[in-house]
This record gives structure tokens, sequence and C-alpha cells, in this order.
């Protein structure tokens, strides 16, 4: 076959720690800036790349283009009055907010969430991963010029948008997992609709299987492409399906089972490549296990009781001095919250545990040297991160 | 709501230092020639933008504006969360190309620019630049709540509240986020008013020039770019 | 849990620790005991995964409270240090090396609470904010409202009436 | 890797180039899901102005905004939304306290203007006000609590053989839970007719500052132990947590608070006049809640202030009116002690008329205050209502409370449906229970159950006491034994059953059913029908000069009658009720300080 080597005669020299010393006023390296306006990032962030010819030298994250202070925000918000603002916190995938902050919320004050409540936040953060998966899989189609897959995993993705608008009220910030419960519950026939999109999408990840998955171009550009040593894993925080696609079976929802993940039968995929194809193939088949998780779930779902416990009034509700950690496992890795209160009507401290914000910041920099220009995109996505939940 | 802290004063006095990599300074070449730059001066245009002028003739000018009513061009830029609901667009479902719309990955190409939500300081900054770098004609559609009156980040350190203030606004979008149906309706109306030669943002933005880099520069306080980048 | 934390605290001469739930336990550390102690947890007792650092502005005491939450997974434990810094002059000590992730979180502490880490790779770059020269922002004297008010302009033309004033504002005018 | 199957596989995507388009035809205005959250709406019918919805909003998305004039319990605002704030989260939906908010599917709204997003539901017309979709709150309001915690209360058969106070009083954490439940709109502080700062005072038990609670108390009303207890409670009736639940016990807040500060706390808190004495001197006629209360204020203020009181004890009608297990003697001795501390001297078992006269008084001192209340029962004077027998309830609540003898018969017929005839009727029930070991009294009210005057509890817990109350039945005679050693005595009372009391002109008109009659067995019949005031003390002269208005003193809306020297408030002049009284006494000491002010200038 034919074979190309760039011409690297006029490279500059490699430093004793066998890295190149950076100097822009050489002129042998070119800043170049990938984003926050920029088709090949995932979200409002940017990566300042230094390039030496098509190589990469150097990536720095930027962010906080999305800050909007939540942290501090929650802290002049009273603990109902900051339910509405945590969804906005991540998205795509903004349940995991709502879920977090209603646990933590529930376990300081001392509430206890009716069981069917359980059973609907389940079927809620499923749905939710459903559709970051969804997003995330025609992400990677897309950076690598399969466009096509977006454009289908997009109509699926807004088929369960319906659902979720039909459940919820909302298409995309839900509000629905108040402390204490859920707003409603299933609206009549939901069962019924829900197993229409989920056979769509397995029709449309069936196609997306031969057009991606086993694709020769898409293989040629992912296999051995962004490999993360799973030596690293422990040291720069990675979780969730990364991990998985490094053998380590990563997964919050096994192995510290919240909800009612405990009462339902499944099996956390793992791949060993830790590479950009094993980390695609790890989401397309957890997508795959939360279909099937969300057909359990509705089978499996008492058919009758409370959906939401009577809440003291929300318009001075002091919850007594403590603190705690929530999380689940998010589509992109363990998702947490850390709500510290001091007794007053107020939190005192909530910090938001986004997996993006070891994935896009640490990892991705790290990972960055050495890749060519063309698979950063690739790369980034294949870590997929959702950059508010970085700088919130 | 916790009560405001009537005593705090922000810090006025402090100015942030221009970045180093914009500073005039002399450098050497490749070659060897040390020359001095000047990046604010060398680097950008510092025309300040014109007023666009209508063609003599309403017949040549209604085409004109049927023509650009029909190709609406949006920057690619997700600015703010409703960001999310232009994918639908995009894709087959709502399928906006139909109606002339689409969307394009850089400011030279893009004629709209869509600020969907709140706009953080720093991406305001971006934004400004997207903005200018846009040839004329342009025009501005604010999506949602924030860019009306700050929206839920109303009492947020970091953004700003109205979005009419740093850059001319042709059309408001109520929601949070607005739906896609929303979005597609109001760059309906968009279509309307431009044909009726009535999106005029843009040389709002010629014509009070001043004002808007006055505002812009009393939020922005990293001012590391020219005053005007078309 | 309990054994584990009867074990290390005469020897890292732990505070009283609080088990907040089953899996979930909160502990005070001394700064000159850290370092030592995270090494322990890490090597030894298989608490490899550092889930976040973070702070807490306890304006009223006096100091800062850093949270470490660390995570066993197999065991399925998470175990949060918590270290406080005197609020005046805070200093952290970089951990870094531990984990290279730490040094994300140490970035943004010291922009948002003006925790110096001294050592930390690239510490004093800007991280979320730009163009910041006001106090950091998470701090409980900064008011975001306040700061918010004084910098944009808000859409005018609102006023709101209280319903307890404006009765008896309309029902009884010699008050 | 490559093999040929990688290669070929990839165009079976070419398959979808014959499928239906997925594309939504017009996707413009689809309609949004049932429950979508989309624009507000607002029953204004329904909506109360309480403000709710503006506190919960964390955006500070709405506004309170007048469009009517304030009604009892309406505050006449309507919530204003601005959309350039809201996030649509509908908290604002869910914490309404009457369900009037909620939210339409309808969620297209496109305007070149940036100040056009602001709208009052329900007020400023728009398209989606009809619409019937969209997010209603499924079921109550599950925000804020909707029911009172339970009140501790004697059993029936442990209280009817005693005067004990029958309610307990709430403890510290049903005294939490049920201010809790407050979301201090303030809707109530309007109607309580001495407008104390309710929703302040149940802070203050959620704080468990009672110190705080006890000074707010007596900013309005020195009489909160007495109100604890026995107030009208005409706040709970507007309070906004009634349209889905119970109202906030108010009255039991109340006395939550007072029950916890000791009386020495209780003086130390209120103090004593922080001002110069002023020289001037007030009389009062009558130690009841007006005369008190006027008495109070005016000491407050610096004036020396002598309270004639005909009884041997002060209070009036809280003391000889309202009976013991309703309103405890120390209780109300408490509140006055609080009183006499401001310097107030109070001379008890004094007439006026008869001891000193009322020129006496014009003489001795710079105004003279009537707080004379309504001490005499009004008499049905139906045949036989003047036999032996036939007792007003008025005066033997009085006497029992002096501790005088009254007779105790086996049977007793009381004629009356207000609060006086269950009082008497459950005092009398309790001597026969003391005296024979069983009750034997029956009420006949005009009214029925429907259009009853007394307190709900007041006839739920007389019927647990074994009081029989029959309802819509017109007292036609007293029976009396018309020979023997007993005759002319009363041994029944007759009475018809009543089809109407006010004709089609709203008069009263009693209509009766003469075939449906009932004589029931009594050797006592007790009216309790009104009272009325005894005037005897003016003089004739005084009378005659004075104004008045259909048997009451005329006076003005400061309670200052037709003689500059003479102010008449309380029972007298407005009806029964304390906290009116309350009410009445604060504004006669406005007045009366006004005047005395007004005298010091010209003095000056």
């Amino acid at each position: 076959m034919f074979s190309f080597q760039p011409d690297r005669s006029q490279y500059p020299d490699i430093g004793p720690d066998g890295k190149f010393e950076i100097d822009l006023e050489t002129g042998k390296f070119l800043k170049l800036w990938q984003g926050p306006n920029h088709p090949g990032i995932t979200g409002n962030m940017s990566v300042e790349l230094t390039v030496n010819g098509d190589e990469v030298v150097e990536g720095k994250t930027h962010v906080g283009y999305l800050h909007r202070g939540f942290e501090k925000l929650m802290e002049r918000r009273t603990f109902i009055q900051v339910f509405p603002i945590v969804c906005r916190v991540c998205v795509p995938e903004p349940d995991f907010n709502e879920y977090c902050y209603a646990a933590a919320v529930e376990e300081l004050a001392g509430i206890e969430t009716p069981e069917k409540a359980k059973w609907i936040r389940a079927l809620i953060l499923e749905m939710g991963r459903f559709n970051s998966y969804m997003m995330s899989i025609g992400g990677i189609g897309g950076a690598l010029g399969n466009g096509i897959v977006g454009q289908w995993l997009t109509y699926v993705r807004d088929l369960m948008l319906d659902r979720f608008e039909e459940l919820t009220g909302a298409r995309i910030y839900h509000m629905f997992i108040l402390p204490g419960g859920v707003r409603a519950g299933l609206p009549e026939g939901f069962e019924g609709r829900m197993e229409e999109v989920l056979a769509t999408a397995e029709r449309y990840l069936d196609d997306t299987e031969k057009l991606l998955f086993t694709n020769a171009v898409f293989k040629k550009r992912t296999k051995g492409v962004g490999y993360i040593d799973p030596a690293l894993f422990e040291s720069y925080g990675v979780t969730g399906p990364n991990a998985r696609a490094g053998g380590v079976a990563k997964d919050v929802r096994k192995d510290s089972p919240y909800l009612v993940y405990d009462q339902l039968d499944f099996d956390v995929p793992v791949e060993h490549d830790s590479d950009i194809w094993a980390r695609a193939t790890v989401r397309y088949r957890d997508l795959r296990v939360t279909i099937d998780l969300l057909r359990q779930i509705l089978a499996k779902m008492p058919k009758t009781g409370e959906v939401m416990t009577s809440l003291p009034n929300v318009l001075h509700w002091k919850i007594p001095r403590g603190e705690t950690y929530i999380k689940g496992e998010s589509s992109r890795g363990e998702y947490g919250y850390y709500l510290v209160t001091d007794g007053s009507g107020y939190p005192r401290r909530v910090n938001v545990r986004g997996p993006s914000y070891t994935h896009a910041m640490a990892l991705l920099e790290h990972l960055i040297p050495g890749t060519n220009i063309a698979d950063v995109a690739a790369l980034m996505v294949s870590l997929h991160t959702y950059p508010p939940e970085i700088e919130r | 709501m916790k009560d405001i802290d009537k005593s705090f004063k922000k810090d006025t006095e402090t100015d942030f230092p221009l970045r180093e990599e914009m500073r005039p300074r002399k450098v050497t070449t490749p070659d060897g020639q040390v020359i001095d730059i000047d990046p604010l001066q060398d680097y950008f245009c510092q025309e300040p933008p014109k007023v666009h002028r209508k063609s003599y003739s309403a017949i040549v000018e209604g085409f004109y504006n049927w023509a650009r009513a029909n190709s609406l061009w949006i920057l690619g830029f997700g600015t703010g969360c409703g960001a999310i609901e232009m994918r639908p667009l995009m894709t087959p479902r709502f399928d906006a190309y139909r109606y002339g719309i689409q969307w394009r990955p850089t400011p030279r190409q893009s004629n709209l620019l869509v600020i969907s939500g709140y706009l953080s300081v720093k991406t305001l900054k971006r934004a400004i630049r997207a903005y200018e770098q846009m040839p004329q004609p342009k025009y501005v559609v604010g999506l949602g709540s924030c860019t009306i009156n700050g929206g839920m980040y109303w009492d947020s350190y970091n953004t700003i509240k109205k979005l009419d203030e740093y850059l001319p606004v042709d059309l408001y979008i109520a929601g949070c986020m607005p739906r896609p149906e929303a979005l597609l309706a109001g760059l309906m109306d968009l279509k309307k008013l431009i044909r009726k030669g009535e999106a005029e943002g843009a040389n709002r933005y010629a014509e009070n020039f001043d004002w808007y880099k006055a505002n812009q520069k009393s939020v922005i306080k990293d001012w590391d770019m020219p005053d005007y980048s078309w | 849990m309990r054994e584990l934390i009867e074990h290390l605290t005469p020897r890292y001469s732990l505070g009283a620790p609080v088990f907040q739930r089953p899996g979930l336990t909160f502990v005070d550390v001394k700064r000159d005991k850290l370092r030592a102690l995270l090494l322990d947890l890490r090597d030894k007792h298989g608490f490899t995964h550092l889930v976040l650092l973070t702070a807490v502005d306890w304006l009223e005491e006096g100091r800062f409270q850093l949270t470490y939450l660390l995570n066993n997974r197999a065991a399925d434990q998470t175990l949060g240090l918590r270290l406080y810094l005197d609020r005046a002059n805070p200093m952290g000590d970089t951990i870094h090396d531990i984990w290279p992730t730490a040094a994300t979180y140490q970035r943004e502490l010291r922009e948002m609470f003006g925790i110096a880490f001294p050592g930390s790779p690239r510490v004093d770059e800007e991280f979320i904010l730009e163009g910041w020269t006001d106090m950091p922002p998470y701090r409980r004297d900064f008011d975001t409202l306040a700061y918010s008010q004084q910098t944009f302009v808000e859409r005018g033309g609102r006023e709101t009436h209280e319903p307890r004033a404006t009765m008896k504002h309309k029902l009884y005018p010699e008050g | 890797m490559g093999s040929l199957r990688d290669v070929l596989s990839p165009f079976t995507a070419w398959k979808h180039v014959i499928e239906t388009p997925v594309t939504l035809k017009n996707p413009i205005g689809r309609e949004a899901a049932d429950r979508y959250r989309g624009f507000h709406q607002n029953d204004t019918e329904k909506c109360i102005g309480c403000g709710s919805c503006e506190t919960i909003c964390q955006n500070a998305a709405i506004d309170m905004v007048p469009v009517d004039d304030p009604k009892e319990g309406d505050s006449g605002l309507r919530p204003q939304i601005d959309y350039g704030r809201c996030c649509w989260c509908a908290l604002c939906v869910d914490v309404c306290m009457t369900g009037s908010l909620t939210m339409s599917n309808e969620y297209t709204w496109v305007d070149t203007d940036p100040d056009a997003f602001r709208f009052i539901p329900g007020v400023d017309e728009k398209p989606w006000d009809a619409i019937a979709k969209g997010y209603q709150r499924p079921g109550e309001r599950m925000l804020s609590g909707l029911t009172r915690p339970e009140m501790m209360e004697m059993e029936p058969e442990a209280r009817i053989d005693n005067f004990d106070e029958i309610v307990a009083g709430y403890s510290r954490e049903q005294a939490v839970l049920e201010a809790d439940r407050c979301v201090e709109c303030g809707l109530c502080v309007a109607t309580c007719p001495v407008h104390m700062d309710i929703p302040d005072y149940i802070a203050a038990i959620r704080e468990g500052d009672y110190d705080l609670g006890t000074q707010i108390l007596y900013e309005t009303n020195p009489f909160s132990e007495v109100c604890g207890r026995v107030c009208t409670h005409k706040c709970e009736t507007v309070c906004a947590a009634q349209y889905e639940g119970e109202p906030i016990a108010i009255r039991w807040l109340k006395r939550h608070i007072i029950d916890n500060v000791s009386e020495e706390r209780r003086l130390e808190i209120v103090g004593t006049p922080q001002v110069l004495p002023t020289g001037r001197k007030v009389a009062i006629v009558g130690a009841g809640p007006a005369g008190l209360t006027t008495a109070y204020d005016l000491a407050r203020q610096g004036h020396a202030v002598t309270v004639y009181e005909a009884q041997d004890h002060a209070g009036g009608m809280m003391r000889y009116g309202i009976p013991e297990y309703r309103l405890p003697y120390d209780a109300l001795d408490r509140d006055i002690a609080v009183i006499r501390a401001q310097g107030v001297e109070i001379k008890t078992g004094v007439r006026i008329g008869s001891d000193i006269t009322l020129a006496q008084l014009k003489a001795d001192n710079d105004a003279v205050v009537l707080g004379i209340g309504l001490h005499m029962g009004r008499s049905t004077r139906v045949p036989g209502s003047d036999a032996p027998g036939v007792e007003a309830a008025i005066d033997l609540l009085r006497r029992i409370t002096a501790g005088e003898e009254v007779p105790v018969p086996k049977k007793v017929a009381v004629i009356g449906g207000g609060n006086v005839a269950m009082d008497i009727a459950r005092s009398m029930a309790r001597l026969q229970k003391q005296k024979y070991g069983a009750v034997g009294v029956t009420v006949t009210a005009l009214e029925d159950f429907a259009h009853f005057l007394a307190d709900k509890e007041e006839v739920t817990e007389s019927i647990e006491e074994g009081i029989e109350i029959l309802d819509a039945r017109g007292p036609q005679e007293m029976v009396t034994f018309k020979s023997g050693k007993r005759k002319g005595e009363v041994k029944g009372l007759r009475t018809w059953k009543v089809i109407s009391i006010f004709d089609d002109q709203g008069r009263f008109a009693p209509q009766y059913d003469e075939a449906d009659e009932i004589v029931h067995e009594a050797e006592m019949v007790v009216e309790a029908i009104g009272q009325m005031a005894d005037v005897s003390l003016l003089g004739d002269e005084l009378t005659e000069a004075l104004q008045w208005n259909r048997g009451r003193i005329a006076v003005d809306a400061d309670g200052h009658t037709s003689e500059p020297w003479l102010w008449a408030g309380g029972d007298s002049v407005h009806g029964p009720d304390v906290i009116h009284a309350v009410a009445d006494g604060h504004k006669l000491a406005a007045s009366v300080s006004a005047m005395l002010a007004a005298k010091a200038e010209v003095a000056k």
C-alpha cells in the first residue's frame, strides 16, 4: 500500500528531556486555538494547541466560557430555590444534578423518598443516559467524517426528548426530581410509547453499527489512537466509560448501588484497548444496556404509590449542620454533589464533581502532546466531556 | 433568597494589565532581523464599522432583502445552553435547511449570530469578536430569558444581563430554553423583518459604535483586542 | 471503616470521625500529617481515587476547610479528610505529585478562594475567570448580587409591592 | 482490520434513501405535551395576591403589582412575570396557596422589543389564556404543610365535672410544626382589628425566640394571653393556607408564645413607661378590654390613669362573661398585672353613677373614657319570660364567676345559638354534673346548623359534653306550673320549628311550622339571645345631651362622643368582641392622647 512519510528535516531540535523546547518566536511552532468557536470542539470551551507541522506538541485546556458561578449562586438561594438551577450545570444530561442534589438534601434533612419515586428517578436517569450517549456517539461519528450518524442519532434523541416532555413537562431542563420525590407519576400509556422509541433506537443503532463500527476508515482512524494507559486512571481521576474502555469495570451503579440499581439485572460492558475505538465501542455497548435497563425499569416499577413526600414549608426550610457526598454514574463517569449545610436556610457550600473536570483538564492535556492535529477533535469527543460541568 | 450585602463594594481601582503577548516589543525573526511589533496595531484593522447603505432603488433593495431573508447562515458558535436545541434544528426532524437556514463554522461565512442564552464575560469577548468579523448585513438573535434580562443568572457576577447593551439585537425569543419550534418561529419572524428591511441592528451598531464599545469595555476588563476587528 | 479510623487515629492524630452513612466518613486532619496520611491511604488502604478536592469558607470561624474526598472502590468506602486553614493567610500543600489531577483542583481553589498552593503546576494561571481583579468570588464576603448590580445593567421599569405593606397602606392610610 | 466487510458494510446506509423521511412537515407551533410547562396563566378570581410565588421565585422574575383595591383576604396585587428572568421551573405553581397559578403548554413568543416580555397573567390578555393543557399542580400543594397538628384537649369525661381549662396549648414541637406552615404573606395583618404582626411572631416561634415574640405581641395587644385563648380570630378566616388545607392556628400560636414566657420575664420585656409623667389625668370607666387597653396606652405615654370597675375584680366581660374552662382567671390576671405595672390604678367595686358621679369624674380629670360593656341580657319577651326560673345568661355567668350561689336544677333549657348560649349551657352542665352526676341541658337555637352563630368547636365540644343542641327552634312560651307549691315557676319551654328567620327584605321575621311543637322540660330557662349596655350611669342630663345611634352612644371614628371630654368604646359601642374592644382601646387612647397633647400645646 501507499505510505506517506512527512518531511521532518526542518523540525526543531528535541530537548534533553525528550520534548521540544517551545519558543514561538523561532517560527518553528504555531499557536492554534481550537475553540471556543470551532466545529471540532465539544461545546463552548477551547484548547490552546501548539503545533509543529501537523503534530501537536502541547495542549492547554481553557474553560470558563460557561462559568455562571453556580456554586456561589446556590449559597444565596434557599434549598428549594437551588432546585431549578442545578440542572443547568450540565446541559445534555441535566438529571444527575437534580438527583444528586435532591438526594443530598434528603440525606441531610432526613427525608425519605417514596419507593415509586426512586424507580421514576432511575427511569429519568437512564433516559438521560440514553440521550447523552446518543449525542456522544453521534459526535464521534461527526468528528470522524460520519455526520450521518449524528443526524440519525439526534433524531432518535429527539424522540426520547418527546418522552421526557410528556413525563416531566420539559424537553431539556426537566426540573422534575424535587427533594422529596418526583413531581408526578407516569402519564397514561407511557410504557407503550417508550417501547416505540426504544425499538426505533435499536433499528438506528443497528445501522450505526454497520456504518460506524464496521467501517474500515473509522477503524483506521480510531484504533490505537488516543491511548490512555490504564495505570494512569487513578492518577487522573478517570471514571466511567473512559475507564471501562481500559479494562477497569468502574461503574457506580454496580460499585455502590443507588436508587433501585440493586434490583436491576445488568452487566457493565468493558473493553480493553483504551483507545478511541474502545471508548466509542464501550459507549455503544453501554447504550444497548441502557435500552435494556429502561425496559426493565418500566416492567418492574410499582404501578401504584406516592411519588412525593410532603416537605416542610420550603419558604423557610432549614437543614442542620452537616456535610455529605452523593454520587451517581452518569454517561461520562462519576457525577457527584458535595453539600455542606450550616443550620441556616441556605447551603453553606455546594461542590459539583463533574466527570469532565478531570477528563477535559489534566487528562486531555496529558494526552494531547504527540497527536496529529486532525485527531484532536476525535480525541476530545471520545473523552466525552461537557464543558459546563467543568467550570459550573 | 439571601439579602444583598449592601456594604459590599466592588473593586474599581485595580486595572487588569495588558497581556504580555499583546504588548509592543522587539522580536527577532527566524532570519535574524530585529523588528518592532505592536500586536494591537499591526494585526488588525482599526477602521470602525460603517453604516450599510440601502440601495438607491427600492426594487433592488427589495430583491436584496428577499435574498438575504432566504439565506440565513448561522454562526455555529454555541455560546450558552440554548445551543443544544440547535442540534435538532440542524438534523432531519426539524430540518431548518429547507428554510434556507444553515450553520457555518466561521464568522466570515455567516450573517446571523444566535446568542444562545447567557453570556459570561469571557464569552462576551469572543461573541463581540465573532460578530465584528461577520460581513454585513448581519443580524443578532437573542435566545431565551438570559439575553432579555439576565434570566436565572440575574445575580451572577460573571454573566451580562442585557444583551442589547453590548450587541445590537434584532429579535428575541422567549423561553428557557426556547424549543426548536419556537426557534424556527423566531427565525421566520426574522425573515419577515429582513424582507421589510427592518432588521437594522448592524447599522445601529455602526451608528452607536462608541456607546457599544464603552459598554463592552465597562465589563470586559481584560481588553486585549483592537476596538474593531473586522 | 471504624477499624481503619481507629487504626489511623493515633498515628495521624485524626479528629473525631463523623460516620455520615455506611460508606461515607468525614474526619479532621492536621496539616503536617496530611501528606503522609494521603500516601498511606492511597498505597496501603486502597483509597486510590481522589474524588474531589474543594474548600468551604467558614467566614465566621476565620478559617477555610479543605475537603479531600477519597474513594476505595473495592470496599465501597468514601473518606472525607477535612483540613482547616487560617483564612487570613491561606496556604495549602500541593498534592499534584500524588494525584496529577489535583493540580486542576488547586488551580481552581487558588482562583476562586485565594488559597495558595506553592509548587502546584500553573497554579497562578487564570483558570475560569478572565480579567478578574476583585476578591476571589467563592469567598463568603464576596456578594455576587452586589457585584452584579455594580457591574452590569439591568432592564429597568420593574417595581414590586409587598402584600402586607400595600394592604396596610391602602386600608389604613392613617397607619 | 480492513476486511472487505469493513469496506462494504457502510454502504448499507444507502437504504435510508428509500425510507419515509422523519422530517416534521410543519414544526412551527407543534403542540407541546399535555404537561408541558409553558407560559403562565392565572385565575385572578381565585388568586389572593399573597405573593408566595414572588417569594419562592429564585430568578426574581415575579413582581406583585396592584390591579385592584385590597379586600378582606385579598391584597389586590397580582403577579407580573418577567420572561427575561423566568426559567419555567413552576415552583410558583407548586407553591401557590390557592392553586390559581398554572401554566399552559404554549411556548412561542417572539418579539423585537426586549421590554415586551413582561405581563400579568390573567389580566393582560394573551393568546394562551384559554388553553386547558399544560402544567397544573398534581393534587394539593406539597411545598408547605396542609394540616394543623392535633391539639391536646381534655377528654369530655374528664372535663365535664370541673371548670379546668380544656385546651392544653401546643407543645414546642407542635408549635414549630404549625408555625412552619405560615407563608408570611401578611394578609391576616390587615384583617386583625389591631393589626398584630402575625407573621413576625410566628417567625419568632420558629426561631424559638419567645422574648421577641412577646415583644411583638405587646406592640399591638396588651391582652395577648386572653386573645391567645378566646379571640374570634378573624385572621384565620383570611389565612392563605385555608384554600387547600386548614388555616394556620394563629390563636393557638399566640397563646404558645405567652405560655412560654414567665410572668416575671414578661414584665421585664414589656417594661414600664419610658417617658416623664405628663401630669394629665384620665378616668376610665370599666376595666374590660377596651378600658384597660386605653389605660395601658395612655399610661405608657406618661398620663395618670385611673380605672373604675363596678365588680370586685378587673377584667369585665373577659372575667364575668367567659367561663373559666375557656379562659382561666389567672391567665387574665397576668395580662392585667402587666397593665397595672404601667402605673394604671384600678379601683374595683366602685360603681360610677352611684358611688361616684360622672360629673365628679369629669371635674377631677382631663378626659373620661367609657368602656362599660354589655352587661344586661336581652329578653325574648315570650309569655312567661318574667317567671321565676327564667334567667339571663350574662347574669348567670357573672354570678358563677363571682362565686354566688346559683340554682342548679336537673333540667335546663337555653335559648340562643351563639357563643354565650354555649358558654352558659356548658357552665350549667358542669354544675349539674358536680351536683347530680348527670348533664341535662338542652340548647334551642333559632338558626339551623348550617348558619350557626357559635364557633364550630364550641358546638362540637358541647355535644361531646352531653348537651343536647336543637337547631331551628323558636321559643314560644315559658311553660309554668299552673298550680301547686311552685305555681308560677318555670317547668318547661315550648318551641316551634323555624322555617325561615328573615323575610325577603332581610328583616328579622321568623316563620314557624306550628305543627312541629316541642315542650322541653326544664326547671330553668336561660335566655342567651344578646346583651345590651347598662347606661344608667350617665344620668338623665347627660343622656339627654349625648347623641345616640340606635340605642348605643354615638361616637366618631376616634371614639369621641358628642361631649368634648367624654369618649366611649368597646362592646357597648361596637358590639361584643374582645379583639375589637382592644382595637377600640388603642383608638381611644390615641384620640385622648392627641387631645391632651393639644391641651399641653395651648398651655405653653
